[in-house]
């Protein structure tokens, strides 16, 4: 089977979709020669054309809008937002118009579009390459929101994106770009949006954390595991709405305690549903507090590296409020 | 490429001289008769949109009166089997042009049940077109404009021969996402024809508020587009003016931009009082360049209108609307169950609205 | 003491400040000669200028681009969005500039700024004038997001917003501005920002709600009162960043139960977040789970009057929950 | 008003004939030297940033080789004692012209405790400086526009007699930023000069996908505002074009915009390589438009630079990046505590972070 990097895992799909439908075209700032600036779509204006593979002028907002009218004319167009942090221009084309068109014209027209965005932290990005965006998305009707952790689930999920008949944000961890690697096979086969996946097995603690966090929560279960004996199950969310309650619901009901690990700032964030869920739907089987291990509330996050650093959940940390709960 | 065909007043709609009408390809007195037809129709439920706001029937509208010509104008230099519209609020008038009926109008502004566009999810004006391919997705200014381009774009991609008309006002010209996508039409030469119906306001923010310069036109130069600006009350100029820009479109030479000159005879919407911010002789004067006895002067000064048929016309829009009140107003609205349905596509296994 | 509509609260408070301090001025659509489309500035241009009551093109992102280029440069604009919905566009000046004005540059600039923003709905505004926009604001650190209920809050805590050194969103409800008078005195006083309010004592349950629903809740505390002489503890939380748990947590600790109300829809929300904050710091309290009464999952709110009724929560949809909750 | 002055190549520095140098209002032989010797020091100081990126030390960088002479004219027609400047991450000359230390520079580069502009918060040139009323808030590109012009408006409220600088990218004039804040400019008439340093690309995006005209600065008529087009890499027509829009700034004629021709001289960054995307003879072709050979050409030709004063100052450059690159290494990075202060004003009663 295929080992690859999860960035590999993204350019192979993307090249895959590409040869299968010729609907989808990919527009962004230096996508074509360039080759976008993590490399995604290399070598991709040279076999598809720059037509297919268009450079974008400077301009978030139209790159979403144009896009939309694309999709809603019979293409279906894989958009790329450069870094996370310049999504905020194309807000009111992407949460105030994609995500309703379906809704507001009672199904006469659809948007089948998706929207690619690096994100995330610890790459040395400071306040404007290292942001997590994904709480508004997550908020609206209307949007799909992925966010893969790994090659395999990365190429099953955003094939079904550019599938979806609906806007879906694909959100890729810059960190894990080329820090993950394993196996994404080139067979057809696709990941269900809205379905969490157990990545760990255990009885005593629910784990539930996406992107470079469900790493860091790996690590952290095997450490607790070695040094405590503590078993945690880690829910691996990989769709952030709709959220997969049954799942996290049937961990819990399983372990009695959960514990929610986020590279964003807690308040009013995915964090903060996943809680909600298990403390209205999940209570009668929690024997603890719903716990979080999420930064302090700053703008995330700081150039310096010491304060990276200390900006970061890291696996010590959640090892650490592992144990915590698991006193409780 | 940057021509700036300016057609200035005073146009043949004004001239009260008896000279000659020469009417450009593609329009014949039959076809202007029809619309001057359409623009009574839109005058007369215009008004009874506006009464029925006062009744509490409508709870809000946006009216078209001033804007009729430039409308009929506009759809008539188009081909409705296979361009598109990107229309805003204040397209009634071309909305009627296009074969909505006024039962179909009038129930989006009573929100009434099986309402053709959104269901009635949306305000009037908003949604799709289940006939032809008109739609406006939102009521937040100016996202029609990079939604258009990528409309006309898909089309280019495709090989279609179809023309994107994007309707829009002076204040949406002053959002970004004008500038965004005038730009971005400039540099693939997509076929889109940006529409400007200039009236002077926006709700109450009069032109000389909005931008520091005469013509919106002018700023085609700014993206490589052609620009034409024109007289929106006379309906031959205006038409004039459109067919060169969708002729421009449809033989690959991209976009253009026409700025039609209007005037907003009545205030914003039914919620807004102009008076509190139009001096009494600019509404006043206003009222010289309403289209309707423009356009009905004109067509018979030059014998293409006797008062018969005038009285006709009027006489069939008045019966049209009462018989459309009475239908309408008598419908139910949509059944509540309905609003949970279609936020995403009801996928195998069940729909999921999260 | 003086009885006003919360409209009025608004307006009179945006004149008294206006009066007081010459380096506050006003910018915004239709602001000028038309007083605002809510009529929120009437008479104001005539009193102040056109300088300081002006009219801006219709481009929100510069409304607030400007506005925060102002404010750095020693002015406090009090800009308006003239509707929630509109807001999109300033998304990037206002979360992604604005926020992290203070924190970026260490202090060295500071963005002094009030954005009024009507928002919400029950008044036949369809997908576009009806919506809650609170949830990115109240998720972003360096903003203070405050969502009052009633005249007296909306005075004491827009004189507050005002006056602080920071940029502050002031969330009005459009339909309370009319339907909503009470006490709001000529007199200086300011209320606190970030410190929510005990509305109605009660022993049974805890409902936190904000903004209209406060209103709501506090007519479904009194039915259920007489019906079932439930009595319900009303938290107003009048202000959505930084959230009172203190408040919100000591109630529920003499209750044990907590329902929260929201007109916005409820995923990844600010009654996610309230949930969140009760199920880990008020766990042990708790007799019953974490409840919410949300809006279903659809783009607010449909413009037909019986759809649009059918997904606001009302009085009666809120007895009912309390009555639910008060079983469990 | 709308007036375009276009200044053309070849310009004063290309002209190798003996021919007078007339130089503008202001401009002395001293002050050239001066700008002249800051650029060799910007050479030198960008050319150790790059390898202290490629020693790992550095995170990343954005070069400003190619732009040194626009930004060092443009720094000499403004008064920095009362002046504003808001800036990207392409202005390391501009920067150092105003004052800031090499020793300050590569603090920010290291991110070392004490960095003056974020406490190394932020990227290199990002946040605000204590000397001069220089800053960047972010690295969005675009949207220090309308920021600035509400600087500049703060100022014209106060009457308070101060420019500010706007500089800002090729890329960056494709924002609906860019539009929204020079259209505002336009309409009042706010003392702002927005310098746009036009190297022809956007990272890889060449001019002609990001915009469809030849001229930037042609764009200011649809602002209703002046346009001036300058070579960028000839000091003295950068200069006499910025105190042009200074001038016109201070007298209250409102804003201008400068368009800068320029080269970028190397890739966008450190993490660029810009063989990708650029052909041999372009990046052959760009060297000859390196504004350091130019200006000293210039200036040896009409005597105002000899070789040993040359020789001078480049010596007395490497020595200074030197010295400060062996003290800033040895620097610590700020306490990690820090970080946590400083998200809101820590009011009485305790901070709230939020
Ligand atoms: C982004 C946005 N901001 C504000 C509004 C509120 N609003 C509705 S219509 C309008 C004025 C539009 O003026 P114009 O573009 O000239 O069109 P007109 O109504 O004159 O035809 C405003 C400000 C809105 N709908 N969208
Ligand atoms: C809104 C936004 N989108 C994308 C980026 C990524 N990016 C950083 S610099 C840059 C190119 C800027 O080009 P230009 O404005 O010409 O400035 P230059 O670097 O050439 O001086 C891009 C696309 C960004 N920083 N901000
Ligand atoms: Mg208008
Ligand atoms: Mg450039």
């Amino acid at each position: 089977m295929a080992e690859m990097t999860l960035i590999e895992a993204v350019r192979e799909t993307l090249r895959g979709e590409m040869r299968r439908d010729p609907d989808i075209f990919m527009m962004g700032e230096d996508i074509g020669p360039r080759g976008g600036v993590f490399l995604a779509s290399e070598g991709f204006v040279e076999e598809f054309g720059a037509e297919r593979v268009m450079n974008t002028p400077l301009a978030e907002s139209s790159i979403i809008g144009i896009a939309l009218g694309a999709a809603v004319n019979g293409m279906r167009p894989v958009a790329e937002i450069q870094f996370a942090d310049f999504v905020w221009p194309a807000i009111n084309q992407l949460v105030g118009e994609a995500a309703r068109v379906r809704y507001g014209t009672n199904g006469g027209k659809i948007a089948p579009m998706t929207v690619r965005v690096p994100y995330g932290g610890g790459v040395r990005g400071g306040l404007y390459h290292s942001q997590s965006i994904e709480v508004l998305f997550a908020h609206t009707p209307g949007l799909q929101v992925i966010a893969p952790a790994t090659p395999w689930d990365a190429r099953g999920l955003l094939r079904s994106a550019i599938r979806s008949n609906d806007p879906t944000v694909f959100l890729e961890h810059k960190r894990t770009y080329r820090l993950v690697r394993g196996e994404a096979p080139d067979e057809e086969y696709t990941e269900p949006i809205g379905k969490a996946d157990v990545k760990r097995a255990g009885k005593d603690i629910s784990l539930i954390a996406y992107g470079l966090m469900l790493h860091y929560s790996l690590q952290a279960a095997e450490i607790v595991s070695q040094s405590d004996g503590i078993e945690t199950e880690v829910v691996d969310l990989r769709t952030l709405r709709p959220i997969d309650s049954e799942t996290i619901l049937d961990s819990v009901s399983r372990t009695g305690r959960a514990l929610i690990v986020q590279e964003d700032t807690g308040a009013v964030s995915v964090s903060s549903e996943v809680s909600a869920i298990i403390a209205s739907e999940g209570f009668f089987d929690l024997d603890a507090p719903v716990m979080r291990v999420t930064p302090p509330e700053i703008p995330p996050m700081p150039f310096s590296p010491l304060q990276e650093a200390e900006y970061m959940p890291s696996p010590d940390k959640i090892a650490a409020a592992i144990r915590r709960l698991a006193e409780v | 490429m940057q021509t700036i065909i300016r057609v200035m007043r005073p146009s043949p709609s004004h001239t009260t001289a008896e000279q000659e009408l020469l009417l450009p390809d593609g329009l014949t007195p039959e076809r202007l008769l029809d619309a001057y037809k359409t623009m009574c129709l839109s005058r007369a439920l215009d008004i009874r949109i506006w009464t029925l706001n006062r009744q509490g029937k409508a709870a809000i509208a946006a009216s078209a009166q001033g804007h009729e010509a430039a409308q009929v104008a506009t759809v008539m230099a188009t081909d409705p089997t296979r361009d598109r519209y990107l229309i805003y609020y204040r397209q009634l008038t071309a909305t009627l042009m296009l074969g909505t009926t006024p039962t179909e109008m009038l129930m989006q502004f009573l929100a009434k049940d099986g309402e053709i566009l959104s269901g009635a999810r949306q305000f009037p004006l908003h949604g799709a077109h289940p006939r032809v391919d008109l739609f406006s997705f939102s009521n937040v200014v100016g996202t029609q404009l990079p939604q258009a381009v990528g409309v006309a774009l898909a089309d280019k991609m495709k090989g279609r021969d179809a023309v994107t008309i994007s309707f829009f006002g002076d204040g949406a010209a002053s959002q970004g996402d004008c500038h965004e996508a005038m730009n971005f039409a400039g540099i693939h030469k997509v076929p889109v024809v940006f529409l400007c119906e200039n009236n002077r306001y926006a709700i109450s923010v009069p032109l000389e508020q909005q931008m520091p310069v005469e013509s919106i036109a002018a700023r085609a130069s700014s993206y490589g587009i052609a620009g034409i600006e024109v007289d929106g009350t006379d309906v031959v100029s205006a038409y004039e003016a459109v067919s060169t820009a969708v002729d421009r479109a449809r033989s690959g030479s991209g976009a253009t931009l026409v700025e039609m000159r209007v005037e907003r005879l009545l205030p914003h919407t039914t919620d807004d009082d102009h008076t509190r911010y139009r001096s009494q002789e600019d509404i006043e004067r206003m009222r010289d360049l309403d289209p309707l006895p423009i356009t009905e002067m004109m067509l018979k000064r030059h014998g293409i209108l006797d008062e018969a048929t005038d009285a006709g016309f009027k006489e069939w829009a008045r019966r049209l609307v009462d018989n459309a009140t009475d239908e309408v107003e008598n419908m139910p609205f949509p059944p509540v169950g309905e609003m949970y349905s279609g936020v995403l596509e009801e996928v195998s296994g069940g729909t999921s609205n999260g």
